[in-house]
């Protein structure tokens, strides 16, 4: 089974030399520390900046520069700053390689469900239902199973909608495993050490197991 | 075409009750301090805030929630605030949830003369409730209309006295296109410098937009999360 | 009757303080020279700059400085550039308070005529469609009678229109009018030495004359 | 990150017969005079050219007319440009004449991912003929489609490695939301600089949309109507 750090290394792997790449808050956050040294990825945060570069070191944060969520964060070499309208414009235009965000829910035709649970408190959806309504390469990282031990690969999502038909890729504790609508939750590789079987017992959706499904390589 | 005033309160002068703002900033960042003051000191009420966020308890816009100024948010982000969630569960406070891009798109659709722009954000989900769809292609957009406020209150780093407007980072955000989406466009800034004093080529809103700019005081900018590494 | 310069100074007077002026090729470009001094205005080229300074002395042309005439011009304390998307951004978005240009024929309507003449060499409507669309003052400077001694104030135009009950003055050699759509050319001023019964020998629109007509006052 | 290409031949290798290409620039004001060069030596034919204006006789897109290499030009202004004029009335050569304000916003639609805005521009004109027309507040408007075309090409002043843009004076005009709006963007600039080198606050096209760039030669920089005023 994966920790957090597993997830985000194993879906720093999905990561392409050349790619902008957009990362949404928690697990994703930490796929920047993963990519490997050399590979040329630019980093997108929706708030307006391209070229986002580690934290500040203490006494050198800046209140006029943060990330999407919030935190102070440093420019690196080749950093642009602009504007929300173009931020979101260059993410409908489909500029962003990549988007890796969490979710709450997913269903076997890709629709995610991530920003509301009805009844508890509403904090809204801020950038992430045009961020899954945009990019060509959209990987959630999540846990497998919520809280209750309940699924959260589903036949169809029970929480309101980030988005439909959207997720390409799943990453969780458990498993890698595409998204392919009008087929289902495909099977790519298993965590160190769960069986097929686990996996099985933790998805809801359909799940499709072709052949010998390989354990993840990560370092 | 000096756009200059004296401060917050004379910039504010005619925000009345009832009356609908559009307020930049992304989260406390690049947010219009001093205006929110002058708000706060003149007591306006029944107000619609459109701003991607509601600030903080004690900071932001959250200043114009503790005072009960707001009567609704137009928003796509509003966490961090207690006092928010309080007034939003008993009912003193209406909140309209609006995807960030289509937030920052209804802006610059009010800045470029766009009655109302297509996007896809929202699409078979609840944001789509009661909006016009329609296909293009192949792929569903959402008819979301420009915004149209009578006041946008920005804050930028720098101006010089026709408005022109320099942002400095982050904090350009929803203060660009909001400084060119309202009717009235008021600017709080860091530096005021004469005309002819900022590059031509580097201006990020003409003063064309831009009707009241002054010298902002006191900037707290308060940070959200701090977060660093250690030195090694 | 007045000649060129003396269309361009009485169009100066209707200019007020603090506006932003888009100026048309011929007629409308010397309205710039008899703005009052000490009258704040700023001169918006649709090509992109807000704040149009006079011609360059010689030597000192730029060519990556020109106006929408695609002549060269020069920079003033508070030019701003920007691209083509936004100059016509804020064109639409009404913040131009006036538009002056030159016309071939208008309704009394308001309708505009002043781009093409069919089977004659088109050579396109640049920014006029966008201008007289968009702002909130129009303001035509032209002859009162085209070269054949035919009126250009019609009922209707003839030549494919610009845009449509957009035109709010004309100013011509012979006379001042508003564009009052259902009432028609309101005659305000004759030009110096020009009497009523020559503008309406040289108007085939409907003119309205109410009361004396006062001469105008020119410097 | 390394958008540098060798030169406007690398830069255009994969433009072929009969393609769509936006080629930045007003008049003769910051176009991209090494890409058109190329694309006179590489010969490609039946092109269908996005551009404000078409060039002059011995220059800019002109050259490519000369060479009949242009099938169609959609533009907003064609004037000065005798071979052109040849061709059209000849039938040689297709024009599609757009306003110049539509022209631009097509542009920005496509380089903001919006399939279609409205546009005041044209209403009640042989432009709106065929045109979906829908009132909005009492306002009528015509329904103008984004371009999608796979290249574009355009002039800046400065760029780095990252693809990153600054423009110089009035050749921002076309120039900035075509390198936003092709699917494949070369952009040939007078300076080139490492990333870093550029001030982040100060660029006007993010490198995210720039895939090639190069540094020019020899600009001529042809001024179409020189126009001075007397020393006094």
């Amino acid at each position: 089974m994966l920790d957090k750090t597993g997830i985000a290394k194993r879906i720093a792997q999905e990561v392409r030399d050349g790619y902008y790449v957009n990362l949404g808050i928690g697990i994703p956050t930490l796929v920047a520390n993963y990519i490997p040294q050399g590979m040329n990825v630019v980093l997108q945060s929706e708030n307006g900046m391209l070229g986002m570069g580690p934290f500040p070191f203490e006494g050198e944060e800046d209140p006029d520069l943060i990330n999407a969520g919030k935190q102070t964060i440093t420019e690196i070499p080749g950093t642009v700053y602009f504007d929300s309208a173009m931020s979101f414009g260059m993410i409908r235009a489909g500029k962003v390689d990549l988007t890796i965000l969490g979710a709450m829910e997913v269903s076997e035709n890709g629709d995610i469900a991530n920003w509301k649970i009805p009844g508890k408190m509403v904090k809204g959806m801020g950038g992430a239902m045009d961020l899954v309504a945009a990019a060509k390469n959209i990987i959630v990282a999540m846990q497998h199973v919520n809280k209750a031990g309940e699924s959260k690969l589903l036949p169809a999502c029970t929480l309101p909608l980030t988005g439909v038909r959207c997720v390409k890729k799943i990453v969780t504790e458990l498993a890698v495993l595409d998204v392919v609508p009008g087929v289902g939750f495909v099977l790519l590789e298993r965590a160190p050490g769960i069986s097929v079987e686990q996996i099985k017992n933790a998805t809801l959706g359909k799940l499709i197991i072709e052949g010998e499904i390989p354990e993840m390589k990560i370092n | 075409m000096n756009k200059v005033v004296s401060g917050a309160d004379e910039a504010i002068r005619d925000i009345e009750d009832g009356m609908t703002l559009m307020l930049g900033g992304f989260g406390l960042c690049g947010i219009p301090e001093n205006c929110i003051a002058a708000l706060v000191r003149k007591g306006v009420k029944n107000l619609t805030c459109i701003s991607n966020n509601a600030g903080v308890d004690d900071f932001g816009i959250g200043l114009m929630l503790k005072t009960r100024q707001v009567k609704k948010m137009i928003s796509s982000y509003v966490g961090e605030n207690a006092e928010f969630e309080r007034q939003l569960l008993s009912g003193e406070l209406e909140v309209e949830l609006i995807p960030q891009g289509t937030l920052a798109t209804r802006c610059l659709a009010a800045a470029y003369g766009m009655p109302a722009v297509f996007v896809r954000a929202g699409v078979g989900t609840e944001v789509a409730e009661g909006k016009e769809v329609r296909n293009f292609d192949g792929v569903d957009y959402l008819l979301e209309h420009a915004f149209n406020a009578p006041f946008s209150i920005v804050k930028a780093w720098k101006a010089d006295t026709h408005g022109n407007l320099v942002f400095r980072k982050t904090t350009r955000n929803f203060n660009q296109p909001m400084a060119m989406a309202g009717k009235i466009v008021i600017a709080e800034v860091e530096e005021l410098v004469p005309a002819g004093a900022l590059d031509p080529d580097q201006i990020h809103v003409p003063g064309i937009y831009v009707h009241r700019v002054f010298k902002g005081e006191n900037y707290e900018k308060r940070i959200e999360q701090r977060t660093v590494r250690a030195k090694s």
